[in-house]
């Protein structure tokens, strides 16, 4: 395959080299979900799973206009809606896109088991290979943002590609493409950020004076990233995390744990081994036969 | 098969990389690589430029074909997006419209003509011939029978008014002439659109 | 619409108002959000939900379903008494000084001339007092106490602030400022932009809420300028191409007119069409009637039109009613009166209002013919679906036609969007199956009728023999014949004035200003002249480029008529020329001509001195405040209330409702009050959903899977109904069960002292496709419709709610 | 099977099968749990026929060995009880360790640190259970919070860790004092291996006429 020669990705998921690292300027790309743009109107979601060739069952009415109900191994992009009523009582319908966030440190990636299993390409796309993935789960619980999802049906993990197919070729994400409002853009990293900026900026002069972007640094920023009118409170939109991070367990697990365990083993068994050379096996002597047999002997009898 | 010696040492060679790097621990990602990003699905799809069925906004619409119409080749609608050329919908779609292939390939599309029969309780299919020449008579019956030719007051009318129709919003301009001319030459005027609903 | 879709993009203010933009109309609401973003613009909505356009705009009012009226004579008071309008546009360019006939007047909610038994008015007192020369007369000082703008004045003096919060709910500090913000753009450099859908025209006085806003709009000075407009925005990808091809009952392509029962001569149709200027020298374009009328004629019979026999004119059938509209053909069928029914994709029993009605009325045919691509309610009308079709087949003896049609992606066609472009596409897969194409179907239908007559005679062949037919393939005439048809060609050589030949015998028309009166031009549909010219399909021309980055693509299709993107484009132009708005000007005298972006809604020479009106189809050239005999309820908009509302009209409660609408007895009888039914229901689209096409899709399932009803916290608390709990909605023709979505986007308005709660009903479900089952809207809705239209009153009628336990699957 | 005349028995014919099902239920759980534990181990995978069955054994294996401990902990709970020989025994570790064991005080069935390994054991494989139930994803996925699974999740690493170190150390320690796999392979110890490693065991048999494991009475 010529994707051995790509030389694209910058981390593999349960790799301990160095991944190929001379391509060092590529365009990082994003995803620039401008809330205060969006209608809701669940185009991403449609042309995710017409591109992307999903198609979940047909549920049921939630109390909620957020169809499915959650996230899924058919569901890569979810609108996720919250009637919120505001300080001054008026009523806000907040709606946000949710997704992988495709971050620079990504949690799934830290945490997965699975060699190749997850990718993560130069331009900052986070990928599942599912020929590599075991169904551990354990990327659910790497992820900060709660996004990946097994499947009952293959044990695979599922989520957002960012269309990687289409971003391989020079073209935009199928979400991005589609969305009616352009509440959905796409560029490299440096120019979302910097558009980011001129909207924060039209929504303070709209009122939102805690409008801002949402690009978290606890995972060193996102490919995927959000303009939201209430940026000291993401967690109105939907339980947005407020300052996500990789969790510490998963932290100290894969950080701490797993060097040390290794080690702590290795020396186990070498401090066994030299054990064995310096000492030698504990063996039955003579003398110890012989005192057996004398003291059975003194004894003979008595229990009976 | 057969092997040049250069494959031969590339395989080898390739193999023997991965089994010593497999050895320690290194395994799997020359594997992983070879299977990362999913193949572009429309490189050489057959595109048609068409119209949103939906809305009156008319987005252009991008129809991806399989095939590239070769005459063997059964042009199957596979994939349909915007068209970014187009100067209001600018490549965006809407939910209905980024859905369109579904219904292109609705299973409730139908294939066949049916008719049902008087007091039955299910749908037959029949022919073309059939429906249109049973319409056809049960039309000209009404027709004969019901066409008002001249009011009360005995001015020219010409108007048939036991028979109506409704005419396709979804349909083209052009579908509209010939069903304008059709009807209206039988001197059809329960006659509408949904224009109104 | 009046302007472009990316026309939008220019306005300062956007009233979505009467409709849901963001839902319904997605792609184009891009240009909104595009107005705000580019253009600073903002966006106010004002809906009796919160919608998810709500959900974006600058500012929300709520609004009691039915009351649009009076919010927007609220608005016009507003704009007088703060003398918020454009004084020199409202001058030059609309009729308020010109002087209204003694004998119009106002009074307790009737205007002059109504005759209560007919319900309906002598409207020949709503007109201009005319001079000697039969031009109406003027004031352009507006002192005259009966010029328009004083008559006007005083007819919405009783809109005050307070009246239009009790009528309306509305709070009043919100109405204010929706006002001031409305008034911000009555400045001449600034427009706005008003969004409308049928949530203005499904009401029983739809035509008059429009007409409000449009006079809003001309006391603006926003019509005919970029970022203004009236824009309603269309429902169906073509539903304005069918319009405009006349499929209405008394429609004819090009918004010609069937004759009626009066019309009893080609002189008499004439006369009461080719209206004459009421002011010197206006171009009053509706001159050239007989033009288009004769031409269309010489499309449809060919040599059999002849001037010996008025160009064929009684083969055209004539109506003893100004129109049979939906409500009146099922009124027939429901008495046994009408024995077949086509249904070309259509499907009344789901889109019907009294869904019982239309079920019982479809049970009494002899036939019913259906053509579509998809399995429909209608076409199954007859099955027993339980609770969601109760039927007996056994005891329907229809005989029932499913035939199955193409779809989009598997023909050639053009189809006109709401801004008028007419836009080519090509097929891209054969048809399902044996499906066939609408086209193949009606020739199929035509040549077997055609075929019967000819053998064995019958009633009134004629028309039906001489239809012309000419196509290669008459069998399955290829698009692009009929659409060369629509363009219409000479059938002789046409010479101009100095004798030169403009074009051969058979050559395409370049536009319909070169239609003849006299048997030499042909054309299936006059606006569309232009669109299939000797140049070739212009409705195929996929240049995009946008000279002056203004939403405006001349390259782009074509847009009828003659290819103008912006309708009175004269306006954008001060009286002397130069634009309004210098930073948007659309076309501007250089001192020879109407130069600019646009093609002229103009004569292209015509110099400002002459004093030519710029609404060139009014017979006085000028935008009207004043609608003269056009509307079937008034001259001026009067707020009734709809044919069932909680409330008594505050404003005149002798005549609560429309007193021109046309309401059936039984449909008057299945009328319920506020006592059964004490809450206000209003049914609309959800944006996962277009009518009932996309339940058959899964995608579209999935996004949106079953019904529901939204109800306010209030109200549910009230009830005892849970989130997503069951609850039984009823108004007095029928019942829905359904789950409920407690909703804080809906909240109890206070109506002349009441709180008043409203449900929403959205109206995609039924019993085909891949969602779940569910019952139609229409199950609920009145059988009552707008005066003029006869569009049914879906937007504001009576039901009661409550909870129930989930029904036993 | 018969055990050679003049022997001692030091674990019974059920006591034997139940080590060794806990012994290979073990190892495999090891094996497979180091392979998704660190990527350079990554290719024991290999052994149970690739990751996805790797993930999808080693849960199962998990309740085995858990029932099979429990098994154990029923046999061998009451010869684990902590006395104070044992502290005894523990003071004289440095004896122990260089093979002195003439200094070292004479100890029951089991030494203080075999009893370390079995309680140590008895509560890291109700941990190791308990957690893993946690991050069964195929069945237990939706049951709690991400967080308490993170948190399960490196409980149950830390645990098997520790497991295999104390595993480690038993292994070794079998191999280590001569005649202890015989002891739970075949069954049975030879009286002087009992008089050097388990004396107070050995004089019990002795005085009260048993054979083993237990003295009579």
């Amino acid at each position: 395959m010529t994707d051995l020669q790509s030389q694209d990705f910058i981390r593999i998921s349960a790799s301990t080299t160095t991944p190929p690292a001379a391509r060092n300027h590529e365009v990082e790309v994003a995803k620039l979900i401008d809330v205060s743009r969006c209608i809701g109107c669940k185009a991403c979601q449609a042309a995710c799973m017409e591109w992307n060739n999903l198609r979940g069952d047909v549920g049921t009415f939630q109390g909620s206009y957020t169809n499915p109900a959650d996230l899924g191994p058919h569901t890569w992009t979810l609108m996720r809606f919250t009637e919120h009523e505001n300080a001054t009582g008026d009523l806000e319908w907040l709606i946000r896109k949710d997704g992988c966030m495709h971050c620079a440190d990504p949690g799934c990636l830290e945490a997965c088991p699975a060699p190749g299993a997850i990718v993560q390409y130069a331009n900052g796309i986070v990928d599942f290979v599912s020929q590599n993935c075991i169904g551990c789960g354990y990327c659910v619980k790497g992820c900060p943002f709660n996004i990946p999802r097994i499947s009952a049906a293959d044990s695979k993990s599922y989520k957002c590609t960012l269309c990687s197919d289409r971003v391989s070729v020079g073209m935009e994400p199928a979400c991005v493409k589609a969305c009616p409002t352009g509440a959905i853009l796409f560029g490299s990293k440096t120019d979302m950020r910097s558009w980011a900026g001129e909207r924060v900026e039209d929504l303070k002069g709209r009122g939102f004076e805690k409008a801002g972007l949402y690009d978290p640094p606890g995972v060193g920023g996102t490919h995927v990233m959000y303009v939201l009118p209430h940026a000291d409170t993401p967690s109105i939109y939907a339980g947005l995390p407020g300052n996500p991070a990789i969790s510490v367990f998963v932290d100290v697990w894969k950080g701490v744990l797993k060097p040390l365990a290794l080690a702590g083993l290795a020396v186990t068994a070498v401090a066994g081994f030299l054990h064995w050379v310096i000492t030698g096996t504990n063996e039955v002597e003579e003398n110890d036969d012989r005192s057996a047999a004398d003291f059975i002997k003194n004894h003979e009898g008595v229990a009976k | 098969m057969e092997i040049s010696r250069r494959g031969f040492i590339k395989i080898t060679g390739a193999g023997l990389a991965a089994s010593s790097l497999g050895a320690l621990g290194f395994g799997g990602a020359g594997e992983a690589v070879a299977a990362l990003v999913r193949p572009y699905k429309l490189t050489a799809a057959a595109e048609t430029r068409n119209t949103c069925t939906y809305c009156s906004v008319a987005c252009g619409i991008l129809i991806y074909g399989l095939g590239d119409r070769a005459k063997n080749a059964r042009p199957g609608v596979l994939h349909i997006e915007g068209d970014p050329d187009h100067p209001v919908n600018r490549g965006t779609l809407c939910p209905k419209g980024s859905g369109l292939l579904d219904v292109v390939h609705s299973p409730g599309r139908l294939t066949q003509p049916r008719y049902r029969a008087p007091g039955s309780a299910e749908f037959k299919p029949v022919s073309w011939d059939f429906a249109l020449n049973r319409i056809a008579t049960l039309m000209k019956e009404d027709r004969d029978k019901n066409f008002i030719a001249k009011n009360k007051d005995g001015a020219t009318v010409n108007r048939w008014l036991t028979t109506g129709m409704l005419a396709a919003s979804a349909s083209s301009n052009e579908t509209a002439l010939v069903t304008w001319k059709v009807a209206r030459s039988l001197g059809m005027v329960v006659f509408d659109n949904q224009a109104r609903v | 619409m009046t302007n472009t879709w990316q026309d939008i993009k220019n306005a300062n203010i956007v009233l979505v108002m009467g409709g849901n933009a963001a839902e319904a109309h997605p792609c184009g609401f891009k240009w909104v959000v595009e107005a705000k973003i580019e253009n600073g613009a903002k966006l106010v909505v004002v809906d009796p939900r919160f919608t998810r356009t709500a959900a974006v705009a600058d500012y929300y009012a709520p609004i009691r379903p039915g009351t649009d009226i009076a919010f927007l004579s609220g608005v016009i008071r507003y704009l007088l008494e703060k003398d918020s309008i454009q004084h020199e546009y409202v001058r030059a360019f609309t009729n308020a000084g010109l002087i209204v006939k003694e004998g119009y007047g106002f009074e307790d909610g009737l205007f002059s001339g109504y005759n209560e038994e007919k319900h309906a008015y002598d409207r020949s007192t709503w007109d201009y007092e005319l001079d000697d020369r039969g031009f109406a007369r003027v004031d352009d000082a507006w002192q005259d106490p009966r010029c328009v703008i004083n008559l006007m004045r005083k007819h919405v003096d009783r809109y005050t602030p307070e009246m239009v919060s009790r009528i309306c709910g509305t709070p009043e500090a919100k109405f204010l400022e929706v006002c001031a913000l409305i008034a911000s753009t009555a400045a001449p450099d600034k427009a706005l932009t008003s969004l409308f859908a049928l949530g203005w025209t499904q009401h029983s006085i739809g035509a008059q809420n429009i007409r409000t806003m449009a006079m809003v709009q001309l006391l603006l000075g926003n019509i005919g300028v970029a970022g203004g407009g009236m824009n309603a925005l269309r429902g169906h990808s073509n539903i304005q191409g069918l319009t405009d091809v006349g499929l209405l009952s008394n429609a004819m392509p090009g918004y010609m007119t069937l004759p009626r029962d009066f019309d009893a001569t080609f002189d008499d149709y004439m006369k009461a069409r080719q209206f004459k200027p009421l002011r010197p020298g206006q171009t009053s374009y509706w001159q050239n009637y007989r033009k288009f009328f004769v031409s269309f004629q010489k499309a449809m019979f060919g040599d059999a039109a002849q001037p010996e026999n008025n160009w064929a004119y009684d083969w055209l059938p004539k109506l003893d009613i100004p129109l049979y509209d939906i409500i009146t053909a099922f009124e027939m069928m429901a008495h046994g009166k009408m024995n077949g029914y086509i249904c070309q994709g259509f499907n009344p029993l789901q889109a019907f209002p009294d869904k019982d009605k239309i079920r019982t009325g479809l049970s009494k045919l002899e036939y019913l013919v259906v053509m579509d691509p998809l399995d429909t309610e209608t076409a199954n009308f007859w099955q027993d679906v339980g609770a969601f079709n109760t039927s007996k087949p056994a005891e329907i003896q229809t005989e029932v036609f499913q035939l199955p049609t193409s779809c989009f992606a598997e023909e050639n066609g053009s189809l006109v969007n709401s801004a008028r472009w007419l836009q080519w596409h090509w097929k891209a897969a054969p048809a399902p199956g044996e499906a066939k194409s609408d086209i193949w179907i009606m020739s199929g239908l035509f040549h077997r009728l055609r075929a019967l007559y000819a053998k064995d005679g019958g009633a009134f062949p004629g028309p039906l023999l001489h239809l012309t037919w000419s196509y290669t393939d008459p069998v399955d005439p290829n698009p692009e014949e009929i659409a060369k048809e629509m363009n219409g060609r000479a059938l002789a050589d046409l010479e101009d004035a100095s004798g030169r030949v403009t074009k051969k015998a058979g050559q395409q028309l370049d536009g319909f200003a070169e239609l003849r009166d006299d048997g030499s031009t042909m054309s299936g549909c006059w606006i569309f002249a232009g669109s299939w010219t000797e140049k070739g399909n212009q409705m195929a021309r996929r240049d995009a480029a946008d000279p002056r980055d203004q939403g405006i693509t001349p390259g782009w299709a074509w847009a009828w008529p003659a290819n103008r993107r912006i309708l009175y484009n004269r306006a954008s132009a001060d009286p002397a020329g130069k634009a309004w708005n210098p930073a948007k000007p659309i076309i501007e005298w250089n001192g020879s001509r109407w130069t600019g972006i646009d093609v002229p809604d103009y004569g292209p020479t015509i110099a400002p001195s002459e004093g030519v009106g710029p609404f060139i189809m009014n017979d006085e050239g000028l935008g009207r405040l004043f609608a003269r005999g056009m509307m079937a309820e008034g001259p001026f908009p009067e707020h009734y209330e709809p044919f069932e509302s909680p409330v008594e009209n505050v404003l005149h409660p002798n005549v609560r409702t429309n007193p021109a609408a046309r309401i059936y007895p039984d449909d008057k009888a299945a009328l319920g009050t506020s006592a059964d039914f004490p809450y206000v229901a209003t049914t609309y689209r959800l944006t996962e959903h277009f009518h009932y096409w996309t339940k058959h899709a899964l995608i579209n399932a999935i996004l949106q899977p079953e019904q529901f009803v939204e109800i306010g916290e209030a109200l549910a608390t009230e009830k005892g109904i849970a989130q997503g709990g069951w609850v039984r909605v009823a108004s007095k023709r029928g019942a829905i069960v359904c789950k409920a979505y407690v909703t804080k986007r809906i909240k109890p308005m206070t109506v002349d002292g009441k709180p008043a709660h409203v449900i929403g009903v959205p109206l995609h479900w039924g019993f085909t496709g891949q969602t779940l089952k569910g019952y139609p809207a229409n199950v609920l809705t009145p059988s009552v419709g707008d005066a003029n239209t006869q569009t049914p009153e879906y937007k504001a009628f009576l039901v009661n709610v409550e909870k129930v336990s989930a029904p036993v699957a | 099977m018969k055990y050679p005349e003049g022997t001692l028995v030091r674990n019974t014919r059920a006591a034997r099968v139940n080590h060794w099902i806990t012994a290979t239920c073990f190892v495999l759980l090891m094996v497979s749990g180091l392979s998704m534990f660190h990527p350079m181990l990554f290719w024991l995978s290999g052994l149970f026929g690739g990751g996805q069955w790797t993930r999808t054994i080693h849960p199962w294996i998990g309740i085995v060995l858990a029932l099979s401990y429990a098994g154990l902990i029923v046999q061998f709970w009451r010869d684990n009880f902590w006395n104070r020989d044992d502290i005894r025994w523990l003071r004289s570790i440095v004896e122990v360790v260089v093979n002195d064991e003439a200094k070292v005080p004479e100890v029951g069935r089991f030494n203080a640190g075999q009893k370390f390994v079995f309680w140590t054991m008895a509560l890291l494989v109700p941990a190791l259970l308990a957690t893993g139930l946690v991050i069964w994803q195929s069945y237990f996925g939706e049951a709690t919070t991400i967080e308490t699974q993170r948190a399960a999740e490196l409980v149950h690493s830390w645990a098997a860790a520790t497991a295999i170190m104390i595993w480690i150390i038993h292994v070794y320690a079998a191999i280590w004092v001569r005649g202890s796999v015989r002891a739970m392979t075949r069954g049975y110890v030879t009286p002087g291996w009992a008089w050097r490693h388990h004396r107070k065991w050995f004089r019990d048999l002795v005085t009260t006429g048993s054979t083993g494991p237990r003295p009579r009475g």
